[in-house]
């Protein structure tokens, strides 16, 4: 078992933050192996992000990723860099409110979610988008728990933030649940 | 002089990187903001010529008609 | 035992800070740069909580000089830095080694030469952490592969620096150090750890270079009530004071040199992956092992018999296993995130018995599975 | 200082800026804000532009170079002031504008600075102090006020700061000036007398690093951060009759030092001039 | 200042040098009469001599470290507060004292020295300035003072020196203080005072390199150089009484600050305390 | 031209400082230590009178760096240390490459390593002239085996510093840099100077780092009207913008590294002294070329082959030539005041095809003509 | 006590650099010197106890007897 | 023709002057070609001083000294040590004042000669020994004149002191004049 998953916008987006919490989960909770590599331009704020994780059952033999399984954008520029290398039965998401995608060109599944736009309106948060992400990509992803997000989540963040934070999560494996069938 | 009257104020939208700086500083509220931040000009019959807006724009994305002498 | 093993997710550079501090570090200065810098941090927030010390210091210079302070001091200690604080480091790197206060220099490489790119992994320093400094001295440079490794290199290289006194640099890059992986810890009881020798002999007695060929002396530190002398320039003889007498300092030279010639077998890490029966041998270490070895599996599979052989230990260079493990080799393929610096090693190691070829990238990116999967299969029909 | 209608517009100053080159600080980062202070102060002067040059380190600001129309060069981190007293023994007619970073100039790079001071090399150092070291990510810097919080001071800095301005003068500098991102006016003034003295000049410009200073020490928006300057800068005259406990938190900001003493390169042209002369005397006898 | 019985013998001077090596200063060397005024100071002190390290540069002054019979230890040219910061921190119980040259304490080590000030970490400085660089022959030191000769400032220095005292103190010293190799007491005195002080102290020893700067500029013997600093020293108080134009040539001594901050070493010190305590407290609740 | 020929009784040191001047050198910074000193002593008398600048720097930082200035600025420029200082300068000598602003440093070597004598000759930093600095990048090492070599190597340095826009590193050490010995200087319009190119289009068009593989762009300096760019950290384009594109970085690399790599021919000094037709041969360089001819003289008179290989361009090193020249030989001597580094290339350059075996000094004495002799004898018996 | 009366001035010639200061400074001339240099004690009633000559001496070879209180 | 001269003595009795300037009037007014090397201590005055300076037609192929032909010494540690190190025919000198000699030990000619004190009373002025024991050097060699080395003098020594700087030449000139009979 292994999942390539790359999470993909611009920074100060918290896409690193998630990877991070996805790996850890995967790690410490369901007692897999993950590698989490973010990569980013220059610029200490609004420069290109780019998160990837690995989870897989055993020691990861290979860190980087060529193609990957789950592809998460939140920028256009993200989009028209990652898109072309999602593995051909792979996942790729983006987000409404900043990405205009074309999903004839994707040959596996797609899914369009509005994770700002509900993160802003729902949850009065514009930066718990990435959570709300996460939480889709798990759902999708199957490997890590709810709960296991939830117990690091609770960990790496202020805990004035945890409530908005858990709300995010269970917003996003419900965008999948309702998608997904 | 023939030209349309310029506004006092003017933003090179294309420059600005939306840090509120001259919403913010502006002592007569000459600016708004839009959706995502990006300043506008909304009360341009308010500007003072004071420049702080122009002094202040990281980006050198403001310009203000400078008062008569 | 396994029971107590810990699961962690941790960033190369944290799994370093907190291998040191595992291994008793507790005391790091420095100055930041990226991509070392989360080391710093680690160490900023821990090691007041284990009663040790951090300091920001005004440069490179002074963070090795404030290390090698502490050090002498008798705490272990440790700095953290990338290619251009490196070179700044050389002068106290051979100083260190002279005077025998062990210290650990971690260099987190980056794009080099200059100022380089910062957030881009490289191995351009290979041949500068055996070679940078004036002068002939002993040194030990190691080179991480993975996250874990990192953790437990760090531990080994304290371990060398406190055993024989001497300055170890530990070598990774910022794929690793900004990579963050499953670090499974073993606890720090199971772990040999190594502090350095204390004088047997009274303040009296006791003459501060005096040791056997392969040796370190024992270590008086100051504060130790020894009035220890001989923290100085190089010539002194084995009380510690100065003057240039051509024997003593041939005798000191050559005793710090045997250090590392007469614990080879110690020092030396390596693995043999499949090389020894590889037609291809591909030489890897640090990022590009793991590379190396999906790219030997994938030559397995079409049937070319490839295999790696990994260096943990760069400096002192293995010249002796490598030349056994190239046994049967056509052809030795070396790739390096550089235009060409182990390399050398390895045709030093191979007197011409199989062709070495390297594989070079210098863009700022790793060399990809596919690159050496494809100068596997080139070197194969030759 | 200038009458507003004198001000350089925005337009001229980005006449000379790169026209390639992008921009990547922060939105809201002070840096820009001073580069387009010492731009302006440039334009003002009327100097020719090819009698400029801009020499920057490592760091947020030390981006700087790459952004100017003008001869430029970025140095080694902390390396600033070696080069540019290079450059100026070897071309004393040009004008040097050091534009820098607190840890650049002042971590790294101390050494150079009070030589430099000292030395009184005509070079115009543009000290851009956001109180922190921004491009690596927060850390503590020698600037950062005491018990502030830094990713290297994260339980709060043990140390004390440097007063930049005092320190430049027990070196020597002569002509030394604190303003702050909010001044534009004064900082356009003071870099512009930094330029006309011969000697050594060093303008302090304290700046918000919003990301990373201001985000760490609760500071709020950039145009907070600018406010938190105009609201705590104390002129220098106010200061002097100001008992210390008032002073504590607050910028003290004016011209410290505006002596005069002989400049290096010039002394140096000097014994040039006479050694010349000495073996075209020693021809002619 | 101790009455004249009080002063410490020669005797127990020789007590505390080392035994076996030979000191090669030249003949009638200012630095062998400083390194007498540290150890009758260090014995004056009453503190354990175990707790004491003496720590040098490299430079005439920086082979000191070989003469004591205390811990020692000599750092590379310039490195001498970098090193023993590390050595404070780590033992923060230790006295340490670094004894080293102008050109190594305030040429290439200017910048630890500022930055070592600016912290207040516990440290006795005693700069022994001779005005050159006496080790490598006698080249131009930042101390030399303008127009005087050194072999790599044959036209006489163009540049103006270093206010050692002045630059200490703006950066941050808490005892600062300037004496010369002829006030032997006063030397002993202040270097006593430094020792008191926990936070950072100078004390700038104007001492006689009869060999390079003497010669190189006509001062006579080691004797001759001892009268002139007994000459044209002028205390700080009667300093402030004069013009300045009766001041030039001068050399000011006397105790510049005696002020008090927190020491760092302290600092840290008790926050490790302080984590400690939130450990335990954790563990408790 | 003989007829102009002048005679000096020179320090070597001078002799170099006095061909500095002669290249063209106007500009001097540096920072006095032993064995070198006198190069800047010279240049702080002499070079007020020609109309340049000397000054002493508060380090050799400074001093490296000041004098990248007055280069970046258009004046030829060099500066002068030894091991300690040379470490210092690392990092400012691969910024140097990087930015391709051309500069001479001249490293009069001392017994090393740390602080080291000040006053013995060594050879200890032979290799740190190649690999001292963080990252890849050409470097050229020239080594001067007498006093007159020093004053005509100077001048090569500097040639090939403008020529290149490269660092140029002149090794010598305390046994030369302070001998006195005759010197014939053929007049300076007898030689060669280079001058570094200047750009042939007007500022608009010029792009400060476009240029051919082998080559270095022509240089527009500070304060020559073209608003010029490009002198910064590592990864810029052709007009000289920052911005980390794998491929311009991956050009650039390769493009400075081929301006070694595309002139071997015009960089390689070496003497084949005897070496083709002998037995033994000795490969040396610097202080030991005498001792060795000597040595190997009178081997001779006793009937054994034995010539001597010399090397004046240590870096790139000429291991092709020095292939070709131990076509018969029995073994390969290496003497070196050092525990063994040129002796590694030797290896490499040899393939196996003849024992290389070392004779290394490092007590501070000069390796003497016996000791040579003894070892050819000894070779030659195998 | 029964012993000899020491000097109040002692001169540790093994010790001695032959560097002058002594000699120069002492202002009751209480040494004079050997052929090549060496400082003795030539007037020791003169001195004063003033212990310039032990202060100073570079080479800590000089010894004066304390002063009462 | 080849000439290996050896002064040894004290830092500060001016050795490393007189190697130079017989190299110099060698070099440039005998047409020959020469070499000179110092070697000394630590210290920075009194320590142990050394100028070896061969002298010979064509270029030195080597420029140290093993063994010497003329061996000067002013000083009994310089004696000590390098009395062994001279050629059986080589000629070894000594200053009177300074050196207690075994003249037995050495094979070739030995000249025990008062330099010093002549500086001292003849000349009344100690420092120009050296130059007195130059002339006696040159004189034995016999291949670098007087004159030569007086052109040398007298670009190397400060106006003021030339005359007496050639009177000691000629000083020690005279004393091998005597001697050598
Ligand atoms: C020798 C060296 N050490 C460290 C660094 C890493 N570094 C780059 S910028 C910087 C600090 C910059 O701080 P400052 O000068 O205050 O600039 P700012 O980013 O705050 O404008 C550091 C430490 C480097 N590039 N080179
Ligand atoms: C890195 C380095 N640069 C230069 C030197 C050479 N050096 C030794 S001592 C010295 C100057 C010493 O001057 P100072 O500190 O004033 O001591 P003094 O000899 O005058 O007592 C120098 C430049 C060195 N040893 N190391
Ligand atoms: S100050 Fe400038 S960059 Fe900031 S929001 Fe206003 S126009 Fe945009
Ligand atoms: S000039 Fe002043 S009043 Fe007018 S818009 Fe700008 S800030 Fe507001
Ligand atoms: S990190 Fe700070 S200094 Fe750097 S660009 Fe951003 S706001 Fe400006
Ligand atoms: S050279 Fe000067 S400082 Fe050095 S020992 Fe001699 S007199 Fe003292
Ligand atoms: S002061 Fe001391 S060293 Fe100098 S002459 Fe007198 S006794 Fe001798
Ligand atoms: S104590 Fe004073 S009076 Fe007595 S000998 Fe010494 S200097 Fe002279
Ligand atoms: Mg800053
Ligand atoms: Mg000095």
């Amino acid at each position: 078992m292994k999942h390539e998953i790359r999470l993909s916008g611009l920074g100060g987006q918290g896409l690193v933050l998630a990877g991070r919490i996805l790996g850890e989960a995967a790690t410490i909770h369901e007692n897999l192996y993950a590698v989490q590599k973010q990569s980013y331009g220059p610029e200490a704020r609004g420069g290109a992000s780019r998160s990837d994780v690995i989870i897989a059952d055993a020691e990861v033999d290979f860190p980087y990723i060529d193609e990957a399984d789950i592809l998460l954008t939140m920028s256009q520029e993200a989009y028209a860099k990652y898109a072309g290398r999602v593995r051909p039965e792979g996942i790729l998401i983006v987000d409404d409110l900043f990405v205009r995608a074309e999903p004839k060109k994707h040959p596996g599944r797609f899914f369009s979610l509005d994770f700002t736009r509900l993160a802003r309106n729902r949850l009065n948060n514009d930066i718990v988008a990435n959570i709300i992400a996460l939480g889709a990509v798990a759902g999708l992803l199957g490997v890590v728990s709810r709960d296991s997000l939830l117990k690091v989540i609770e960990k790496r963040v202020p805990s004035r933030f945890i409530d908005v934070n858990t709300e995010a999560l269970d917003l996003g494996f419900s965008l999948i649940g309702e998608d997904k069938g | 002089m023939n030209r349309v009257a310029t506004p006092k104020v003017q933003i090179l939208t294309k420059l600005c990187k939306r840090c509120g700086i001259c919403v913010e500083l502006c002592p007569k509220e000459v600016f708004g903001t839009d959706d995502i931040g990006t300043p506008e000009v909304v009360r341009p019959d308010e500007c003072t010529q004071c420049l702080s807006c122009e002094l202040h724009c990281p980006e050198y994305a403001i310009e203000v008609v400078r008062p008569e002498e | 035992m396994a029971s107590k093993t810990k699961r962690f997710f941790m960033l190369g550079n944290e799994a370093c800070a907190a291998g040191a501090i595992a291994a008793g570090v507790r005391f790091f200065a420095g100055y930041p740069i990226t991509p070392s810098t989360e080391i710093a941090e680690y160490m900023a927030r821990e090691l007041p909580r284990v009663g040790g010390q951090f300091i920001q210091m005004e440069d490179e210079l002074a963070g090795i000089g404030a290390v090698i302070g502490a050090s002498a001091a008798g705490v272990k200690a440790m700095t953290a830095t990338s290619g251009p604080g490196f070179s700044l480091m050389q002068e106290f790197i051979s100083y260190s080694a002279v005077v025998e206060i062990p210290c650990v220099v971690v260099n987190i490489m980056r794009g080099g030469p200059g100022g380089g790119a910062a957030t881009v992994p490289a191995q351009g320093d290979v041949m500068q952490a055996r070679w940078g400094t004036q002068g002939d001295h002993p040194v030990i440079v190691l080179s991480a592969a993975t996250v874990p490794e990192m953790y437990y290199l760090t531990i080994k290289a304290v371990n060398f620096s406190e055993k024989y006194r001497i300055p170890v640099i530990l070598l990774s890059d910022e794929s690793i150090g900004h990579l963050r992986e499953t670090t499974e810890i073993r606890p720090t009881e199971s772990m040999e750890i190594v502090n350095r020798r204390k004088p047997d002999l009274p303040p009296e007695q006791f003459e501060p270079l005096k040791a056997d060929m392969g040796q370190a002396p024992p270590m008086a530190c100051i504060g130790d009530g020894y009035r220890v002398k001989g923290y100085c320039r190089l010539t002194r003889n084995e009380r510690g004071d100065p003057g240039a007498v051509p024997d003593v300092q041939d005798r000191l030279m050559r005793r710090q040199e045997s250090k590392i010639t007469a614990n080879l077998a110690d020092i030396h890490m390596f693995e043999d992956m499949g090389a020894g029966e590889a037609d291809v041998v591909v030489l890897a270490h640090g990022s590009n092992v793991r590379t190396a070895l999906c790219a030997c599996a994938r030559a397995r599979e079409k049937g070319i018999r490839a295999g790696v052989f990994k260096i943990t230990t760069l400096w002192p260079f293995p010249y002796a296993p490598l030349n056994r493990a190239i046994g049967r080799a056509k052809g030795v393929l070396v790739p390096e995130l550089n235009l060409g610096q182990i390399i050398g090693e390895v045709e030093r190691a191979c007197k011409g018995r199989a062709p070495v070829v390297g594989l070079n990238k210098v863009d700022g990116t790793l060399i990809t599975i596919n690159e050496i999967f494809d100068a596997i299969v080139e070197l194969n029909k030759s | 200082m200038s009458a507003l209608h004198k001000v350089v517009p925005a337009s001229e100053i980005r006449k000379h800026l790169s026209k390639t080159a992008k921009r990547i600080w922060c939105p809201g980062c002070g840096t820009a804000i001073a580069m387009g202070g010492m731009i302006r102060a440039m334009v003002e002067s009327k100097i020719p532009e090819k009698e400029f040059a801009v020499i920057t380190g490592i760091g947020c600001t030390g981006r700087a170079h790459a952004y100017v129309d003008y001869d430029s060069l970025q140095t080694p981190h902390g390396r600033t002031l070696p080069v540019a007293t290079g450059i100026k023994l070897a071309r004393p007619g040009m004008h040097l504008i050091v534009f820098s970073g607190d840890g650049d100039l002042l971590g790294i790079g101390g050494n150079h600075f009070i030589h430099a001071a000292r030395r009184n090399i005509g070079i115009t150092v543009v000290l851009v102090n956001n109180f922190i070291y921004g491009m690596t990510g927060g850390q503590v810097a020698p600037t950062t006020p005491t018990a502030d919080t830094a990713s290297t001071a994260p339980y709060g800095n043990l140390e004390e700061p440097f007063d930049t301005c005092a320190l430049a003068m027990a070196a020597g500098a002569t002509y030394v000036a604190r303003t702050t991102a909010y001044h534009v006016r004064q900082m356009v003034d003071f870099i512009g007398e930094g330029i006309k003295n011969k000697g050594f000049s060093v303008i302090e410009v304290l700046s918000n690093c919003t990301t990373q200073y201001g985000r760490m020490n609760r500071k709020g928006s950039s145009a907070q951060m600018l406010k938190w300057f105009q609201k705590n800068s104390v002129s220098l005259k106010k200061a002097a009759d100001l008992p210390p406990e008032k002073l504590s938190g607050k910028f003290i900001t004016g011209e410290f030092v505006t002596g005069k003493r002989g400049e290096l390169s010039a002394r140096y042209h000097e014994l040039i001039t006479q050694k010349n002369k000495e073996r075209v005397d020693a021809h002619e006898a």
